[in-house]
């Protein structure tokens, strides 16, 4: 069974089996992907790019080989396409600074949602007090879906990009990004997807959705912790000027002058993460191995269980009810904070996230402070819904 | 009693359902919000001091069992206090909530002390402190204080 | 014996027992820095600083034990005084973006020095070109050693910040930097230290050296890559803007502005590479357990053992005389290229690099395109560098 | 013979050692400058083209015997071909480097076939290909190529 291919997951938590329903947080890793970690630094240790010798190219094949795992996984054109990064906020960072700074005028707008993650808020608003931009905001409704009814007028001669998550983590809404690029690519603004809830559950096809850049984050998506790449259309990549300066990314250097390597070198200085680079390119393998598809359909399942479990409890509320979403509940029950709901369902063996999910946002729309949030992954099963149930219910005996 | 049912003693599911002091007042000279970061805990103190002495504390916010109750026993405990036995006060429920103690908490502390068992709940700690930090900060004239 | 507690070192490679002296580039690591890793996603999988559950208490409390474990190894007043980076490279840029640049105006300078790793040069080129201000560079000397007889002078009322390598890794050399720090702060010029190549080797206590900013490599250090810290003085930190935007260094959002969190969290935007980290603090434990002093002193034997084998061998020049050094020797052999030497005895299971090292105007300086570099740690062994002398000897023979 | 021995054959070493229209010429119409940026390995290609035939060729740079072996078996095989054919030349040394080959090599290449052998060395094929990148831009009025 898949589930055995993740060692963490069997463990006892308070005496009781572990319930990891923290996914959106950050997932497991199946053993392969930390096999491949450990693998390299056992057998393959050296640095990349440098060397003429036989670890050294072994490493450096490794690292290029994960590069076009990932390009497989989201259908770039090429693994040219694609910049090794720590996660999805050094993505939205990168193309902030390097390839929207540069084109924002006082006055000039970006577009995000009401769905973001801080992640990809907290960038743009460094880029408009360093330039004079302004942020606007495409609203949301009750069940968490954007409103897209005036989505036209938003866009307006002074927009300059747009950045717009593809799944919330917070309620598991997915957006239609395919349409979003459409629209904002008819008033010819480039548009990047935050795909870090994405990649674990659905099939993405960056060409498909034609969007200028896209972002991954390795941790969400089974891979592990400092690793991502960012996906960037070839002309804007080539274009852009570099982002950190240093080893690899120049191919002269005196103290007058640097001239800088191609891409995607150009962005990848310094010594990056060799073994989260690799263990990344196996969480993609595996990926693709159990296939996407599988993924997507066993989630379904899970959800439409999950979703008819929580409604049965009395008095539990779910925020977000998006027509497309992903296994993620953000729920509140009456007269229980969510972090003391948090606190006695750990004691239960049951692992879920409550707070603001770093879309305080979302909330100020909601007018709570937090919620709880259980977000699944295909590894979890039915019998581990009832347990939430069960532990929620003692929640409430506990505050009856 | 379990750890949890340590922690949702009766005492705190009571403070936590009939907060005392709870709501903004009409006047107070100091106040002071407290902020948790990572879990988005908000706590507000509003003071009253006259002559040095703390005439009235009241708090309000959205926040957790935990956090409730310690603010309901905060300001309870230190209505009629000094400035300087509040901030005494302070540093001895710091002092508890640490990793070494502190001997002779319910003599110091009264009733307050109860909440050490929140201890054995690394992750909570914060809450309890929370209104603390924002007396603090509302003590010494700071408009915010962050746990984190 | 300590060799055994890396994994990697015991290996054939072209069917001979792999010699590794390509310690700069990057190190091996010991078991328990694997370990640790592995651990980590075995058994406390979780995202740090934000679950009220068991799991992400766990994983927090191993990743800021790391910091601690770091501060000791460098002696930091505090833990808060380090920020977690992906490695030095990040180390620099984020200093030179969040520090430097703000105080330059056209026509102001920052010094660093002919010894430079490209890591150290490019970004305050990068931050030169955005604010017109000029690099200015501590000559060397041709052994290797920087000039310091007119140092005063090229401190000008115009230089706003110095950045120097405390150990150079194409040369060995190790720089007086505390020295150097003392004059700059007579001029009130802040400094920072880039210690790429230092913490592997030498006792580093950044309170005695009195730097501004010190910048650590996890991967050259026996931790895993991506991993690295980077210190700063507290009044320095609390008054930087952050770096990037995203989850953990806010502690509120709204569309209409954010509050930043305090240091270190502000500078740590959205999940850290958590086993990177927790691998950098298992192996700031391995190098305090084996003692500093234990290993400076094993590499003094190794130096000069080596160096005097090299110098047994007629046509070889050896770059780099500084008195002090570090266990790594620069050379080159009349007639042959090193991209030659390195290949010949990689076929010997020899591991060396060749080439410009990162740090091309060193060899401007020497005015060859590069050189063979044997880098050595602790681990090695005088029996390794026999076999890099007989496989050199080899090498001649070949283009006899 | 094992395969560095291979990579080492007597026509490379004599190549490294005696290279063929090496040196900075007097006149040229053509020049580019091939960098390998992770070695630092550079080579300069001087072309005098008239009526789109190579009528010369040289090169410079300091390099290491696989790059000097396979610049001065390069010009040699260039020198009097027409500026088309070079180019052609140019691909099929690319493709006979490619992990895929080049069936019939040695008919195209001539003697400059003898390089198959570096392939078995991942990390020097960038070697064997920097001045062939460099004659190509240099075909293509460009002034630097890179093999990364
Ligand atoms: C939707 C979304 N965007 C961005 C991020 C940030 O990603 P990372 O942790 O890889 O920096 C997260 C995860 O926290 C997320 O859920
Ligand atoms: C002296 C020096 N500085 C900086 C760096 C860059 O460090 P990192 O690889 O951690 O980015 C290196 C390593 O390549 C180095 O040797």
């Amino acid at each position: 069974m898949l589930r055995e291919a993740f060692p963490c997951l069997h463990q006892q938590v308070n005496g009781k089996p572990l319930v990891y329903f923290d996914n959106a947080a950050t997932a497991m890793r199946p053993q392969v992907v930390i096999d491949a970690v450990t693998d390299y630094y056992c057998h393959h240790n050296a640095n990349i790019h440098r060397g003429v010798h036989c670890l050294s190219g072994r490493a450096t094949d490794l690292y290029e080989q994960a590069r076009a795992s990932l390009a497989r996984l989201i259908n770039a054109p090429s693994p040219d396409n694609l910049i090794f990064v720590r996660g999805c906020t050094e993505g939205v960072n990168l193309v902030a600074q390097t390839f929207v700074r540069e084109r924002l005028q006082p006055g000039d707008e970006i577009l995000i949602s009401h769905l973001e993650h801080h992640s990809n808020i907290v960038p743009w608003q460094i880029v408009c007090q360093q330039t004079g931009a302004k942020l606007k905001v495409i609203p949301m409704n009750d069940q968490g879906e954007l409103v897209l009814d005036n989505f036209d007028t938003l866009m307006t001669e002074r927009t300059k990009f747009m950045s717009v998550v593809h799944v919330s983590n917070a309620l598991g809404t997915i957006n239609p990004v395919k349409e979003l690029v459409q629209k904002a690519h008819a008033k010819n603004i480039p548009v990047m997807i935050d795909g870090a809830q994405a990649t674990p559950h659905l099939k993405v096809d960056v060409q498909d959705i034609g969007c200028d850049f896209y972002t991954v984050s390795g941790h969400k998506m089974y891979g592990p912790t400092g690793s991502g790449v960012l996906y960037g259309k070839a002309e804007h990549l080539d274009a852009m000027p570099p982002y950190h300066g240093g080893g690899e990314m120049i191919s002269k250097v005196t103290f007058e002058e640097s001239i800088y390597n191609k891409v995607p070198a150009k962005f990848e200085a310094g010594t990056p993460n060799i073994a989260g680079g690799i263990g990344l390119g196996a969480a993609a393998e595996f990926i693709m191995d159990v296939g996407i598809n599988t993924i997507t359909e066993r989630e379904d399942v899970l959800k439409k269980y999950t979703e008819q479990a929580l409604q049965g409890i009395d008095g539990l509320r779910i925020l977000g009810q998006a027509q497309h979403k992903s296994p993620v509940f953000s729920f509140l029950i009456d007269g229980i904070h969510p972090h003391d709901i948090g606190t006695i369902i750990d004691h239960h063996g049951v692992a879920i996230r409550t707070g603001h999910h770093c879309t305080m946002p979302i909330f100020q729309f909601f007018d709570v402070p937090g919620s709880c949030r259980a977000s699944l992954a295909f590894y979890n099963t039915e019998q581990e819904v009832d347990i939430l149930v069960e532990s929620l219910n003692q929640a409430k005996a506990m505050f009856a | 009693m379990s750890d949890l049912n340590k922690l949702y003693k009766q005492q705190v599911l009571e403070h936590n359902k009939n907060p005392k002091n709870y709501g903004q007042p009409a006047h107070w000279t100091h106040h002071a919000e407290g902020l948790n970061a990572i879990c988005g805990d908000q706590v507000h103190v509003y003071l009253t001091i006259q002559d040095n002495t703390i005439e009235a504390a009241h708090f309000a916010g959205d926040s957790c069992a935990i956090s409730m109750a310690s603010a309901s026993m905060m300001t309870e405990l230190i209505t009629g206090q000094s400035t300087f036995d509040a901030l005494h006060l302070f540093a001895s429920f710091k002092q508890m909530m640490s990793p070494e103690g502190l001997p002779d908490a319910e003599h110091i502390l009264g009733p307050v002390a109860c909440l050490v068992s929140v201890k054995k709940f690394p992750s909570r700690i914060k809450s309890a402190l929370l209104c603390w930090y924002a007396l603090n900060a509302a003590l010494n004239g700071q408009a915010t204080a962050t746990t984190e």
